[in-house]
């Protein structure tokens, strides 16, 4: 069972490439962007260039990985024994909302 | 009640249990071994404790000649041969099998090599070690390599052996009557062998190194069983025991190397008071030596306030010490004290008996099927045991009982026990839960620790001794006397437990003084008042003692067994002890 | 610090009589150096002989007086009085284990975990003689100092990766794993390693360091067990053999 | 013999803590804001979607909702803390797993946190001006 050996790993890699990206994500909310309250506008003019809308993408995969995984690793944690149910349940989640929050960003960009 | 058939039984998971087992496996994996161990396996005992390390010869500059000689000489020449020679002779080879087969890693020299230490009383430095705490891995690796072959060998923990059994004529030990510790269970182990290593009972002295389990359980049962014993008035005391008020952690040894390295022992008036005793070999002289020498400084009032003597390693820098000698620096640390840069009290502390049962070079005792390995066993040492000599004599011998434990195992049969004696044995531990009211066992084994200290101690005469024997055998008769204080409480009862221990250590503190009152003369740790001279004309010969039967004792006495060095070339050379 | 007496407040537990443990509380003297092993000593000795504890050796070699002592794991023979500031002394068994009577625990979890690890050393058969390894090269740099392990389970009954999932293999046999998977003279080390990166293996440790905190010979498992994780990944894209 | 059966009637073990130690606390905070933080982000993906579905007006009033509501306002600062928070400590876990600092590992936790009080505190100025 080395999965758990790769897990482990992209859990690493994914907490270091989200404090880059939610770093981001955090900056251009609070520090970039000091208006009161959001607009639509205001974000989709920010959405039109590919760079942000990497951005948003991976931020959602890797956040969406990491939130998961980290929710799975701390069930194991307590004694979890229905691991394959588990894990089948938290796939679907996730990939739902990976195709939830996709929708999301592609109406920024239209 | 259980009953396990099996082929070897071993009492004891020390250097000597552990390797045992392991060497029946390893001769022949089809035998069935039996395990059994009064505390948790590897951790209960002394092998574990082991700090210095293990003497051997591994560089070409060295002989096992020099190592056999070094062993006699420290001895005070009362060894037997046969066995001090196969000591040095597979030392070699045991080391060489702990590193390549069970996995040790000892220290290692600047080229890689392995790093050998200086230790008292040897003409060369041929300590093994693992830092300054070198049980710790021996007995672990050993461990896990039992754990290895659990199939086979049958681990019972906390499961303590009351007595041996015997067959009708007395002549062969058939095995044992255990005790399970946690449940109280009584049962029997049917076998075809039986090693004990158990350990001493040097734990019966009220400053003392070993561990508390270990009460000379398996001397008192051999005896009990009518094995011969050799030379039991030879009780070593170590010099440096740490003095830590009436805290139980007085008594524990500050390790044999600080001597080696170079440490001082200095009295309360600040003399380098070995100038007195060793001129030429000062520190560096042999533990029975530099014990009597810090005993007698005491008793004459030139010891500290507490009655102790000191070591002293500070001018040796503070840095060294704290890197050679780590695990020392931390202990000494507990009591509020700083070895690396302060004098510490320490004093003569109750340490290994040379003595034990009887036996010859395959470790078979007097008696058939009973094996006996490590410090039960009597007659390797002599006198005085050499410090890196214990655990070595504990892994050699425990290699070569397991040995001889699977070739016996594959020649003998399984003889029945006598249930009569069973019941017999189970009536003599099981009584003290029977009585309602009776003696306290507290008591009296705070009174045989001070009794032995004072009165078959460092120092000796004829008449106490006398006191002694006269007072132990009335001890002996109190604690058959003794009562557990809840009697429905079979669960892990240490009380009943003591009693016990108290009574293996009043059998074998008989053993001790008898020897000593017979012994006429002063020779290594065994020093008389009325006899200081060592007497090579008549005493180069060992005490034999048995039981007579109801545990009374009888002696007799052999020349040594000379086989390499005679007792002539020893009155010529003429060394005084 | 001032008075000499300590008050002792010591768990009892008789699992084949009591519906529920209770605490029994003692009046100890003090004496000078008095360690936590000499408080239960006297208390079994002197006032009340039922209760039931493990020791053996008392100056910290052996493992076997690991108890719960003042809110931490800690041997009790290693355990000055003096250092815990306070003459109040609760004295619990060893956590997470189960118990036999009183402070004596079962240390069977523990060593079957132990086993698990296949703790023993296999040597590599072309290896017959023992390995030549110079002090400065290193190689053994780190794998010595974590050799002192002396399985008191002190690490184990601190562990809260331990008390959440019983199946945790915990520091102590993670500890040895990694003395024996970094020694080049062993010969199974790749089969360790299949143990050790299964779930209930070293995936589980998240840098408590509880261990560390309470490890009487100051060891820091949780570094082995990162040792561990790097080596498994290794393994994993075949970098370790 | 008997050991090996002992075992299973003895099913009592007591589960006490070591509360003392920083790494302790450091995980648990670690866990708590990481299971916040999960939720956090499966509401915010699904309130996001959900309102972007009926439009920009329906996302613009949404906003308006959660970033003018003065409870939701707080809510979102200790959200910003539990951000913080995990990262850094996420940042001190890194640096274990590559590593380093397990003698340091006290020291390191301290510096982290007075770090993030720093960043935290300079987040709540800009957001209570």
């Amino acid at each position: 069972m080395l999965v758990n050996a790769i897990t482990w790993l992209l859990q690493r890699i994914s907490a270091a490439l989200l404090l880059v990206v939610l770093g981001l994500h955090l900056w251009l909310l609070y520090v970039a962007n000091p208006a009161e309250i959001i607009q639509f506008s205001e974000a989709k003019a920010r959405l039109v260039t590919g760079s942000y809308v990497t951005i948003y993408v991976l931020l959602l995969l890797f956040g969406l990985f990491h939130a998961l995984n980290g929710l799975y690793t701390v069930m194991v944690d307590t004694g979890l024994r229905a691991r394959l149910v588990t894990i089948s349940i938290l796939v679907i989640l996730g990939v739902t909302l990976f195709g939830v929050g996709l929708y999301s960003v592609v109406q920024f960009i239209m | 009640m259980n009953e396990i058939k099996t082929d070897v039984l071993i009492l004891g998971s020390g250097g000597a249990g552990l390797f045992a087992a392991l060497h029946v496996y390893d001769n022949n994996p089809s035998l069935n071994v039996v395990l059994a161990t009064k505390g948790l396996i590897g951790k209960c005992g002394c092998s574990r404790m082991v700090q210095g390390g293990l003497n051997v010869v591994l560089n070409p500059a060295d002989s096992v000649d020099k190592h056999f000689m070094d062993t006699i000489k420290g001895g005070g020449f009362v060894n037997n041969q046969d066995l001090a020679w196969t000591l040095v002779n597979d030392a070699p080879k045991t080391v060489h099998e702990l590193e390549v087969k069970v996995g040790c890693f000892f220290d290692r020299a600047e080229d890689g090599k392995i790093h050998q230490k200086a230790f008292a009383g040897q003409s060369f430095d041929r300590t093994v070690h693992v830092a300054d705490l070198s049980g710790i891995q021996i007995i672990a690796r050993l461990t896990d390599q039992i754990f290895r072959r659990e199939e086979k060998i049958k681990v019972l923990e906390e499961t303590r052996a009351l007595d041996l059994l015997t067959t009708e004529e007395g002549d062969r030990v058939v095995g044992a009557v255990m005790a399970n510790i946690r449940t109280g269970e009584i049962f029997v182990v049917n076998a075809k062998v039986v090693v004990v290593a158990t350990g001493g009972a040097a734990s019966m002295y009220k400053i003392s190194a070993p561990s508390f389990d270990k009460t000379g359980d398996g001397m008192a049962m051999c005896f009990r069983a009518g094995a011969e014993f050799v030379d039991m008035e030879m009780l070593q005391f170590h010099p440096t025991g740490l003095l830590a008020g009436q805290s139980r952690l007085s008594g524990s040894v500050l390790e044999e190397g600080l001597r080696g390295a170079g440490g001082y022992m200095i009295n309360g008036l600040g003399e380098r008071y070995m100038e007195r005793y060793d001129p030429e070999r000062m520190e560096r002289s042999t533990r029975d030596r530099v014990a009597r020498a810090g005993y007698m400084e005491i008793m004459a009032g030139r010891g500290t306030e507490n009655e102790g003597v000191m070591i002293d390693m500070t001018h040796l820098g503070a840095e060294f010490v704290e890197k050679k000698f780590p695990g020392m620096c931390e202990r000494v640390k507990d009591i509020g004290k700083d070895l690396a840069r302060e004098p510490v009290e320490v004093s003569p502390t109750a340490h290994f008996q040379m003595g034990g049962v009887k036996i010859d070079i395959h470790c078979q005792s007097s008696l058939k099927g009973l094996l006996v390995a490590g410090e039960d066993s009597g007659g390797v040492h002599g006198a005085n045991r050499l410090g890196g000599n214990g655990i070595c004599e504990s892994t050699v011998f425990g290699r070569r009982a397991g040995d001889t434990a699977a070739a016996l195992a594959e020649q003998e049969v399984l003889r029945p026990y006598r249930q009569e004696q069973v019941e017999e044995i189970k009536r003599r531990w099981l009584k003290f839960y029977k009585r309602t009211d009776g003696v306290d066992i507290y008591p009296i084994r705070d009174e045989i620790k001070l009794l032995m200290w004072e009165k078959v101690g460092v120092v000796r005469d004829g008449k106490k001794l006398q006191e002694a024997v006269a007072r132990l055998d009335e001890l002996l008769e109190m604690a058959g006397q003794a009562y557990v204080a809840n009697r429905t409480l079979s669960r892990y009862n240490m009380e009943w437990n003591d009693i016990i221990n108290v009574t293996n250590w009043i059998t074998v503190g008989r053993l001790v003084a008898n020897g000593a009152l017979l012994r006429t003369e002063s020779r290594g740790s065994h020093y008389r008042t009325d006899y200081v001279d060592t007497d090579n004309q008549n005493w180069l010969v060992n005490i034999f003692l048995k039981n007579k039967g109801n545990l009374e004792i009888e002696s007799f006495t052999k020349p040594i067994v000379a086989s390499r060095f005679s007792a002539e070339e020893i009155r010529k050379a003429n060394i005084k002890y | 610090m001032s008075s000499r007496e300590i008050n002792a407040k010591i768990f009892r537990y008789d699992p084949e009589v009591d519906a529920e443990p209770r605490f029994d509380e003692f009046k100890v003297p003090l004496i000078d150096n008095m360690a936590v092993l000499d408080v239960v000593m006297h208390v079994q000795n002197y006032i009340d002989k039922t209760l039931a504890f493990r020791c053996s050796c008392r100056i910290g070699m052996c493992g076997s007086c690991a108890m719960y002592i003042n809110g931490k794991p800690r041997l009790a023979c290693r355990t000055q009085v003096k250092s815990l500031g306070t003459n109040n002394i609760t004295i619990m068994p060893l956590p997470n284990l189960p118990i036999i009577r009183d402070l004596a625990t079962d240390m069977e979890p523990f060593f079957e975990k132990w086993k698990k690890i296949k703790p023993y050393y296999v040597g590599k058969s072309e290896l017959t003689e023992p390995a030549v390894i110079r002090p400065d090269s290193g190689e053994r740099e780190f794998i010595d100092q974590m050799l002192d392990c002396i399985t008191c389970g002190c690490c184990y009954g601190a562990c809260s990766m331990v008390a959440t999932n019983e199946d945790y293999i915990g520091p102590a046999a993670l500890n040895r794993a990694y003395t024996l998977i970094a020694d080049k003279r062993d010969a199974i080390r790749i089969e360790r390693i299949n143990v050790v990166g299964r779930s209930y293996g070293v995936w589980r440790c998240h840098d408590q360091f509880n261990c560390a905190e309470v490890c009487p010979k100051k060891l820091v498992p949780t570094k082995s067990i990162q040792q561990l994780k790097k080596r498994c990944v290794l393994q994993k894209f075949g970098i370790f053999k | 013999m008997p050991n090996r059966e002992m075992a299973a009637s003895q099913r009592y073990a007591t589960h006490s803590q070591v509360w003392g130690a920083v790494g302790m606390w450091a995980w648990i905070l670690h866990r708590i804001t990481g299971i916040g933080l999960v939720l956090y982000i499966l509401l915010h993906t699904t309130l996001m979607a959900s309102s972007l579905i009926r439009g920009s007006e329906a996302f613009n009033a949404m906003l308006t909702i959660l970033m003018t509501n003065p409870v939701l306002h707080y809510m979102e600062l200790l959200l910003v803390g539990a951000v913080i928070y995990h990262g850094l400590n996420g940042i001190r876990l890194l640096l274990f797993d590559i590593g380093i600092g397990f003698s340091r590992q006290k020291e390191i936790f301290w510096s982290a946190m007075a770090v993030g009080a720093a960043m935290w505190i300079y987040v709540i100025m800009i957001k209570l001006s």
